[in-house]
């Protein structure tokens, strides 16, 4: 995939259709890649990599690169392309400085689930069938898929492109996906058992705002949480605001909005799971206001810029469910 | 040496947190350990490192500094300051150990800031030799010897015992209040296990990173280097590589007003920030690159230049594996290096 | 620094009765900014004004709170108290502490305390209000009526005697609509054309009303008292300002086969036409499809006719635009397609035919000359079957979910009309219900069963089959026998469900006015503003706002004429100053708030910015129109970034008064 | 279930009532001296759509127990759309809270007409009950805040 993806790359480059390709760089383990912009295929030769661990999500960065001189080579894998759609929605992205070519993807390895698993040193891994063979300073390691695998692919909700130029390789369909498994969990335990949860989770949180930035639905000029005139400004964890605040608002900012891309759970240091706000706001809306995927089109109004005349009361919240 | 089974280190665990607050690394359900305080059956992590560093302790994310109580129109100063307990922070890495030295020389230099000087004095430093490095280690780099850590206390393990070495009289006074429950013991053991250590500390992916090419007299040179637009490109602009840093010291003083009063704090600030260092004036560094050339200027260039070649990193290996879009330290080193 | 003045009023013993007004007064001269704190027996009483505009010029006071009754009693006066002292009135803020304290607690000192609260929330408040000026915007003292209906031709003719000029733009060639093409009305049986024609030609005649017949509105800007409107005057090939409608020219034209509208397709008319006798304009209109001249360029037939010289082969669509102060919506109606009813047999049938055409095969200028013959073999027919509710009170997609009201009148009517010119006739209806709320409704619908003998059959016509007798056999259900009829029938009369006309969609968007699922206009409230959209400055007239007979058109009609009057009589519009207002640096572009604002207030421009990093940059940001922003709020929640807030109930003043009420 | 029903507790109770509808039904309630408890404080706002999620999680942070948001009955919104929207977010940010594990009754949406001045003081009374059932708000506030 990865030479094919090159050579597509250095012929759009050299038929003049792109000036610059993004796309990610090979880092210093098998695990670092970087999102990176090519101009040359020089460039791409030496430092163009897809592979297991390729699982930014470019698409945000072209919000700025899309405001550039020159058209932009983009290849996005199938979730990016709801984040991309969505940005284009949310007029973030000029699409005619785009070239989007689609390529496959069959779910991303997670250094750090690795790692979590107790395993370090690591040198190289390999994914063979259901298992990842790990070969680190201590010897080789084998565990299953699944242990290896990031979150967000484990739970992958399509390999269907919504938006591109052209594709590498065939389309795949929406996934019939258990990702409100885990939403659903949690619904089904009482009130003090999710408080515990959410309170043990939340409580983790630095603040680093790795979430909100990697997030391609925060693309705000200015974060209500950077701003000092928005009355909710705040720098670093400060007794509950995490956990009471931050996170429920930034749920709520991006909801229905949010493509379930699940970037911020990836990229959390501290290993929250945060794409669980996000799902939960996904779950309800499909339940109460009619499926609908956010980035699926670049046409169809948010759920929360829109209402029926029929929708359910709240007091709906009082009576399902778990209390 | 005198040392303790390591089936028995709940005992010492124990006698420890009877006297004062004892924290640990410890696991937690995600797989990732961190430090906490020490309660009965509590087991020693067997991650390498915390995500946090154990900076934490002494300079704290946040922390208040002086209250003011409303009332109607009179105000009331109130310093929430108290005289801090004793406390052991047990387990601490090289890398970490190393932190403090860096820590010290900003927040003990004149001015000294009292609230980290609390703590420091009551704080004891317990450090862990390391056995298996992680391939993102690289305190070589800087000096650090993984296999002989540095902090008020040092221990090291043979995968049986744990041997005890006092660095220095606070580290004496806290092997001399666990005496009892140590033995003398016999070291040829953990020789051959500190020697392997060393083996595979000279195999690191990172061992050949060298610092030579880096230090206060490099300013000019990287300052303006075209590498920082590529460097910079993806960076998010988020504060973990800076939150999870062991070095970092840079602070924010806020005001939050609780509806009583001012509650004045102050919280770790990250270079990465867009409101970083912003005055009334505005921001001092208006682009990511700058602000992303800043954070290892001052770790590379800055910090030895104003503290007698001390460099503002451990090579503790937490950037590497923590940020987002996976550039740090080391890339930036190598892209600098490169001509 | 703010200087604050807290005024606790005692409204007699209606607050002090239960709050320790002095104490509320004492306890908020404590808070921070309050340098004046005073009670008095009844502050909104000529002296307590004074009161207050003494404080705010000796004290020079920066903000007052009124603690007093509800803000919808005082709020006004005392903003106008302030003004008059030179304070800006929105910086005054009322605590209520009568409504909502003392009328509602009988302990004292919990209710003095509430009112402290209460107190400090509206200083909190007031710390953070700005002087707001109410905008001005002038008005252009002219109207556009969409549709030349009789719900437009009303609402025309009263605002052009109320004065003002006014336009009526007609897709049509002529204007009348669907009343022109009624025979007779219920329940009084007057010819329609008897009472229509008169008010069509009082409009052509009224020097204040200009008709743009054959002509659509293609764009609409700005908003209520500065609309500008582009109007597409579609060509007709013919000079309107030459023709003078002899109509030699439709008698010449060889093209005698085109299909006629106005008569429901049942006869035809020539390529050159005029759509019927009495029409307004009556100016001849070249249909291009079948025109001869047009097609292959050989005829020239009406050219050579026309002795004033008005036909133009080479006329070509004209925009114009003009500015207008109120726009009233007129589109109103049609009834429903009924392919979709195929067990009507509507399609392979000519007997079946639609109530609508049914009013062209009795009129005396249809094609029959208004005597009722069957379509098919021009027979006098002897057995009528009415199917009421066909696409009506439908659950399922192929009609509309409404119950198309007029219906079940002009069925009566139908029935009572041939009941009473053809008695050996019998006429049967079906229907699921017959509903006649209305002034002589129901009395009508009696006469038509007890007088004139007409079969009311509660229940569902499943089918209609033509046979080969070129009879139809009409299968039903009579719900009160409970048993099957088959009625061989010489005509089926579909009452076919009404809609509004195809153009009203998207011309609710080129007005940023709101539609229900069924595409009728939405009006802005249901019960107290039944003629004005949500979006201010237009009406609406007629059925586009639901389904309506004649004389609910008229009453609707002159409702909206006068709403468009009272606001062309204004020079100006004084605007709430409490809108939206959009932090431009802090603007995304990403539309939420557009989405959410019920009035199109909020537009998007690109516009080009220094941004943090010394470049600049092509920024697409909301703006709000101040005219015509209604102060909602709903932008501020929709916007993530905080860059739209609400002047007046800001996010910072909201939550100023949450904190002081949880402290 | 708390055992304790926190007789002696005194909820605070912020309001958010909408200037059309439920504001003026307040009033009513006032004007007939229909009795609720001293609890609920009463914020006037334009519009139910006015109320951000952000003003209620900051009435908790500040230590309210209960936060109620009172509308237009649905379809008389004075600005005809305001209450569907304020509808969904509430439902959704309610929804939200409960996942979180916040005790359901502290929060609640509530239609009061203008006319309707004893449906708000009966609300207002149900409403405070069943927070002072609840006890103290513990799960959302900011400890920064408590009163000392």
């Amino acid at each position: 995939m990865q030479e094919a993806m090159i050579s597509k790359a250095k012929a759009l480059l050299a038929d003049g259709t792109v000036t610059r390709v993004i796309g990610w760089k090979r880092g210093e383990f098998v695990y670092d890649v970087t999102p990176a912009v090519f101009e040359s295929a020089q460039e791409l030769d030496e430092g163009f990599v897809y592979d297991d661990f390729t699982a930014a999500n470019v698409s945000k960065y072209l919000i700025k690169e899309s405001r550039k001189e020159g058209k932009i080579l983009c290849f996005l894998k199938p979730c990016d392309t709801y984040s991309f759609n969505q940005l284009i929605k949310e007029h973030r992205i000029i699409r005619e400085n785009v070239y989007i070519v689609g390529i496959p993807s069959d779910g991303k390895l997670d250094a750090e689930k690795i790692k979590s698993k107790g395993i370090t040193g690591i040198l190289s891994a390999q994914r063979d069938g259901d298992t990842v063979k790990v070969e680190t300073l201590y010897g080789i390691e084998t565990l299953p898929l699944a242990d290896a695998m990031l979150e967000k692919c484990l739970s992958c909700k399509s390999k269907k492109h919504v938006i591109y130029d052209e594709l590498i390789g065939e389309d795949g369909e929406v996934i019939d996906s258990d990702r409100f498994d885990m939403v659903e969990k949690l619904e089904n335990m009482t009130a003090e058992e999710r408080f515990e949860f959410w309170r043990s989770e939340l409580s983790k949180c630095i603040r680093c705002n790795a979430c909100r930035n990697v997030c391609p639905a925060c693309s705000c000029e200015k974060c209500v949480f950077d701003n000092p005139q928005s009355g909710v400004e705040n720098k670093a964890p400060a007794d509950s605001f995490e956990e009471n605040m931050f996170h429920i608002i930034r749920a709520f900012h991006v909801a229905g909005r949010c493509t379930d891309c699940g970037e911020c759970s990836r990229v959390c240091p501290q290993n929250i799971p945060l794409h669980l706000l996000n799902r939960k706001f996904i779950k309800d809306i499909n339940s109460l206001y009619g499926e609908y995927q956010a980035g699926e089109d670049t046409t169809s109004r948010s759920p929360l810029t829109n209402y029926d005349t029929e929708d359910c009361e709240p007091k709906i919240v009082h009576e399902r469910g778990v209390e | 040496m005198l040392k303790i089974a390591i089936d028995s280190l709940g005992e010492l665990f124990g006698k420890i947190a009877s006297a004062q607050t004892l924290y640990i690394p410890a696991d937690r359900p995600d797989g990732e350990a961190e430090y906490r305080k020490y309660e009965p059956g509590m087991k020693l992590t067997g991650r390498l490192n915390t995500v946090r560093s154990a900076k934490d302790f002494f300079f704290p994310q946040t922390e208040s500094l002086v209250d003011f109580k409303v009332e109607g129109k009179n105000i009331e100063v109130i310093d929430p300051r108290k005289e801090c307990e004793d406390f052991v922070v047990f387990g601490v890495r090289a890398c970490d150990a190393r932190s403090f030295t860096i820590l010290d020389k900003v927040f003990l230099a004149d001015p000294v800031d009292s609230y980290y000087k609390n703590r420091r004095d009551h704080g004891t430093i317990v450090t862990m030799a390391c056995t298996r490095p992680a391939e993102t280690c690289f305190c070589g780099t800087f000096g650090i010897d993984a296999t002989a850590p540095e902090g008020d206390a040092a221990c090291f393990s043979d995968g049986e015992s744990i041997f005890f070495k006092a660095n220095n009289d606070k580290g004496q006074r806290f092997i001399d209040s666990i005496s009892s429950l140590l033995e003398e013991g016999d070291t040829a053991k953990l020789d051959e296990v500190q020697s392997k250590t060393r083996e595979i500390l000279k195999k690191l992916p990172l061992a050949a990173l060298s610092t030579e090419n880096f230090g206060g007299d490099k300013l000019n040179e990287y300052f303006n280097s075209d590498k920082w637009g590529e460097l910079s490109e993806s960076c998010l602009g988020c504060g973990t590589c800076t939150f999870v840093c062991p070095t970092c010291q840079c602070y924010d003083i806020k005001d939050f007003d609780t509806g009583h009063g001012i509650k004045r704090f102050r919280c770790w600030d990250s270079c990465m920030y867009s409101d970083f260092t912003k005055m009334a004036h505005g921001n001092p560094r208006l682009t990511q690159l700058e602000r992303f050339r800043q954070r290892f200027m001052h770790k590379l260039v800055y910090f030895p230049k104003n503290n007698d070649g001390e460099f503002g990193c451990v090579g503790c290996g937490r950037c590497l594996s923590k940020c987002p879009i996976s550039m740090n330290i080391v890339k930036v080193m190598k892209a600098l290096e490169e001509k | 620094m703010q200087r604050i003045g807290v005024f606790v009023c005692h409204c007699g013993t209606n607050i002090a009765a239960t709050v320790d007004v002095k104490a509320v007064a004492e306890a908020l001269s404590h808070e921070p900014g309050v340098v004046v704190s005073q009670d008095y027996q009844y502050m909104c009483s000529e002296s307590g004004q004074n009161l207050v505009k003494d404080a705010i010029k000796e004290h020079k006071l920066t903000g007052i709170v009124i603690c007093s009754c509800s803000p919808r009693m005082h709020e006004n006066t005392f903003r106008k108290a302030a003004a008059a002292a030179g304070l800006n009135p929105y910086l005054v803020e009322i605590a209520n502490v009568r409504e909502q304290c003392s009328w509602i607690h009988k302990d004292i000192a919990t209710a003095t305390d509430k009112a402290v609260i209460l107190g400090k929330a509206a200083v909190a408040k007031v710390h953070l209000n700005a002087p707001l000026t109410s905008m001005e915007s002038p008005v252009v003292k002219r109207a556009l009526v969409i549709g030349g209906g009789i719900a437009g031709i009303q609402t025309a003719l009263d605002i052009a005697e109320a004065g003002f000029d006014v336009d009526i733009v007609e897709k049509q060639p002529t204007i009348g609509g669907k009343m022109a093409q009624i025979d007779k009305t219920f329940p009084t049986l007057d010819c329609a054309a008897c009472i229509l024609t008169p008010k069509m030609v009082e409009a052509a005649q009224n020097e204040k009303i200009h008709i743009h017949s054959f002509s659509e509105v293609t764009d609409v800007k700005g908003f209520v008292g500065n609309f500008t409107v582009t109007i597409k005057k579609k060509a007709r090939y013919v000079d309107e300002t030459k023709c003078t409608g002899c109509g030699l020219c439709t008698e010449k034209c060889p093209m005698k086969k085109v299909p006629n509208e106005f008569n429901m397709g049942l006869d035809n008319r020539t390529a050159i036409y005029i759509p019927f006798a009495q029409a307004v304009p009556k100016v001849a209109t070249i249909d291009p499809n079948y025109c001869l001249m047009m097609k292959t360029g050989k005829c020239g037939v009406c050219s050579k006719m026309c002795s004033v010289g008005a036909i133009d082969y080479k006329q070509q669509d004209q925009l114009i635009e003009e500015k207008y102060g109120a726009i009233v919506v007129a589109t109103g109606f049609n009834p429903i397609k009924l392919d979709k009813f195929d067990e009507f047999a509507y399609s392979h049938s000519p007997d079946v035919v639609t109530s609508l055409e049914l009013e062209r095969l009795m009129n005396a200028a249809g094609p029959n000359g208004g005597t009722l013959l069957r379509p098919s073999d021009k027979k006098h027919p002897h057995t009528i079957v009415f199917v009421q509710c066909v696409g009506s009170r439908c659950d399922d997609e192929k009609g509309k979910p409404y119950c198309s009201k007029i219906c079940c009148m002009y069925t009566a009517k139908h029935a009572m009309l041939i009941r009473e010119k053809y008695p050996d006739t019998e006429v049967y209806v079906f229907y699921i219900d017959v509903r006649t709320p209305g002034k002589n409704f129901d009395e009508f619908y009696r006469r038509a069963v007890e007088q004139y003998n007409v079969h009311y059959i509660k229940g569902m016509v499943g089918k209609v089959t033509p046979k080969s007798d070129g009879q139809l056999d009409v299968q039903a259900s009579d719900l009160l026998a409970n048993e099957q009829l088959h009625i061989n029938a010489d005509m089926v009369v579909l009452a076919a469900a009404i809609e509004p006309d195809k153009t009203a969609r998207p011309l609710a968007t080129m007005l940023t006015t709101q539609m229900d699922t069924n595409d009728f206009f939405t009006e802005a409230h249901p019960k107290l503003r039944p003629v004005e959209s949500a979006t201010a400055g237009i009406f609406l007239s007629g059925a586009c706002q639901g389904p309506k007979d004649i004389p609910e058109t008229v009453a609707q009609a002159s409702a909206a004429a006068a709403k468009a009057i009272g606001l062309l009589c204004k020079n100006s519009i004084t605007c709430n100053p409490c809108v939206a207002q959009s932090d431009e640096l802090m603007c995304n572009g990403c539309s939420s708030c557009e989405k959410v604002c019920p009035y199109g207030a909020i537009t998007y421009t690109d516009k080009e910015f220094r941004m943090p990093d010394r470049t600049t940059a092509i920024r697409r940001v909301a703006s709000v129109n101040p005219a015509v922003c209604q102060g909602c709020g709903a932008c501020t929640v929709a916007c993530p970034s905080g860059a739209m807030d609400l002047k007046g109930f800001s996010n910072s003043q909201i939550m100023a008064e949450v904190d002081a009420i949880c402290k | 279930m708390q055992v304790n029903d926190n007789k002696d507790f005194q909820p605070t109770i912020v309001a958010f009532c909408c200037n059309w509808c439920s504001y003026a039904g307040a009033d009513l309630s006032g004007t007939n001296r229909l009795n609720y408890p001293t609890n609920v404080k009463i914020i006037r706002v334009p519009c139910s759509c006015r109320v951000n999620p952000m003003f209620i999680l900051r009435a908790f942070q500040r230590g309210a127990d209960g936060v109620i948001i009172c509308g237009c009955h649905p379809g008389d919104c004075h600005y005809t759309s305001g209450n569907y929207y304020a509808r969904r977010r509430m439902t959704l940010l309610f929804s939200m809270l409960d996942y979180l594990g916040i005790e359901r009754d502290r929060t609640r949406v509530e239609w009061v007409s203008a006319a309707e001045g004893q449906k708000f003081a009966k609300t207002m009374n149900e409403f405070t009950e069943a927070v002072r059932k609840l006890g103290p708000n513990r799960r959302l506030e900011d400890l920064r805040c408590r009163k000392q």
